[in-house]
């Protein structure tokens, strides 16, 4: 059970498609927890909506913290594959699982 | 002394680098010794424009304030790259402020006209 | 109640300072602890006690600092990355013969064996990378 | 207490960061302190491992040198992503030393069984 | 004329395939210089090679800076969509074009 | 003969700070003029002189120093990068009632006008970003 957290946009970084990659490659009950650039997943765009659909795919739980949406304007009306958590409950997904592993 | 015809492209998202800033002081510098300005958009850079953000908890500057008194400092030609709000499914309304496009053939005769490139 | 370490590796100008000074916050906010910050690669430059930004920016070093102070935290800066990117404290600028030290308050230099022993006696150690 | 098994992850190709020069850092003082250390290169971390590289004129520090060492410190599980040479067309003998590799399923499991990761 | 001056893998960032669009878009005599991690280019991998298609039919001058690749312990053998130059070159590049133009 | 305007805007520890000093040496040796080095953003982290690396690395602000001296070179560090960053020269550390500079001797603090001088009065500048 680990918490994979990811911080760059998927213009700049193979870091959450690389996690899926894994992810895909072997069951698990982990989650991915996606901050600063990485939010920007959540626009509506033709190369991110493939990765939207990876992870219905995957069904594991994909937070993006809310802070980082609304210093960018972006919408926090988010498609279905995300859920929406506050810098409280990043801390408490950081304790519900065993360990914090980052993407960068 | 001609003024220099100086193209600032800002293509990088808000947050993620500290270029877009630089970017805006350079122009404003650049403004001050009255050189011929032109502004441009690409990509992830439009994001820039969006109207709701908000700076306070992260520590960067967020430009997107000071766009629409660029025109204080003489600042009139500032354009987006054409097809970056439709792939990104952003509208014209959520931007602070409106801004004729440039599609890519202009975008190349426009930066072969500058005598310099800023392209961050 | 849970102690945690948390690793900042990149500079004031870097949104990852901004997130983990957020976080500290909140995990203390829930009634948890830290057990050590430590501030490695470009991160050592949130201890310079020089900054004075002109712009309307904050100043993350001294937003670090009141944090540091209030809670008693143990914030330590790696000694290895601040010699290299010219932060030192009172003892290295007369060993190196340079006028002044610019480490801030509150925060000390030690060596990577504070980053694994936050690692084995915290509950959870998060990275908070550039 | 017992030692924690350390999963060190480089995933960055040499010179576009200090972070793989800042795991290996973390490799040997964990090691130090006798914790349980398993070294994997993935993606374009593996270039790293070439046995060509030449850091004299880009002020970087070079791990590839400090690799063939690393049994010295008692680091002796180093394993490469299994795919990652064969995506870059790269020959094992190109590389400082031979290493074992890991699939992703097990990769996955690797990950699953440690304490801590450091994926840079 | 422009010389394209471009310091970023392929993998970490979209400016040559940013680059190579406005190129095609308009006929020129500009050119592309590839410095630091752009140099990752020239590795033989299916990304690159699609990459390196588009160069070719561009049919304008890519200039790799063999330093970058010397500490990077790449080939120097390089595909045909390619040439080499050391740092006096890249110097003179910067002199025969009208300006330099980064990409990052 | 042609006159160079560099702007360099990585810290020492970024490959794009080598690349520009790798940039100016060739440019000297083939005959042409350095107009000016300018450092904006991290890149003014290159004008630090109080950095002492312990390991095999190489000091790239006494490289730079070193160029600047022997050539007797303009080399302009941007004051709100610097200000920002915690890099101040003497008048800024009485200023701020700080205890010292830690500006290397060679490099003067400036404003961004620097930067749009070099672009007027001299045949290239050349963006090296990190």
């Amino acid at each position: 059970m680990i918490l994979h957290l990811i911080n760059k946009s998927p213009a700049k970084s193979s870091a959450l498609e690389d996690c899926i990659a894994v992810l895909q490659a072997k069951k698990s009950t982990s989650a991915m927890m996606l901050i600063e650039d990485a939010v920007y997943l959540t626009v509506s765009q033709a190369g991110n909506e493939a990765l939207h659909e990876k992870i219905r795919t995957l069904a594991l739980p994909c937070y993006i913290l809310k802070e980082d949406l609304t210093i960018r304007g972006l919408s926090l009306d988010l498609a279905d594959c995300f859920s929406l958590v506050d810098y409280a409950g990043f801390v408490q997904l950081s304790l519900d699982y065993d360990k914090v592993q980052n993407w960068s | 002394m001609n003024p220099k015809n100086i193209l600032i492209i800002i293509r990088q998202a808000p947050y993620s680098s500290t270029l877009p800033a630089a970017a805006l002081d350079i122009l404003l510098t650049a403004a001050a010794f009255e050189q011929n300005i032109t502004l441009l958009f690409m990509g992830d850079g439009v994001l820039h424009l969006l109207s709701e953000q908000n700076a306070t908890s992260s520590g960067m500057r967020n430009i997107s304030k000071a766009l629409p008194s660029l025109e204080l400092y003489e600042v009139k030609k500032i354009f987006l790259e054409e097809s970056a709000l439709h792939k990104r499914k952003i509208e014209n309304e959520e931007l602070v402020m409106p801004l004729a496009t440039l599609s890519l053939p202009e975008i190349a005769e426009v930066t072969e006209k500058a005598d310099q490139v800023f392209n961050f | 109640m849970q102690s945690f370490t948390l690793v900042i590796y990149g500079s004031p100008e870097s949104q990852s300072s901004s997130t983990a000074l957020n976080y500290a916050r909140a995990l203390l906010k829930s009634g948890h602890e830290i057990y050590r910050l430590f501030f490695y690669q470009d991160g050592v430059l949130n201890a310079c006690s020089f900054n004075t930004p002109t712009q309307d920016e904050e100043n993350l070093p001294v937003i670090w600092q009141t944090l540091i102070q209030e809670h008693r935290i143990d914030a330590v800066v790696c000694v290895a990355s601040a010699l290299e990117r010219g932060i030192i404290d009172a003892a290295e600028a007369e060993r190196y013969e340079l006028p002044a030290s610019n480490l801030r308050e509150g925060f000390e230099i030690s060596g990577l064996g504070q980053l694994v022993d936050g690692l084995i006696n915290s509950d959870r150690l998060i990275n908070f990378l550039p």
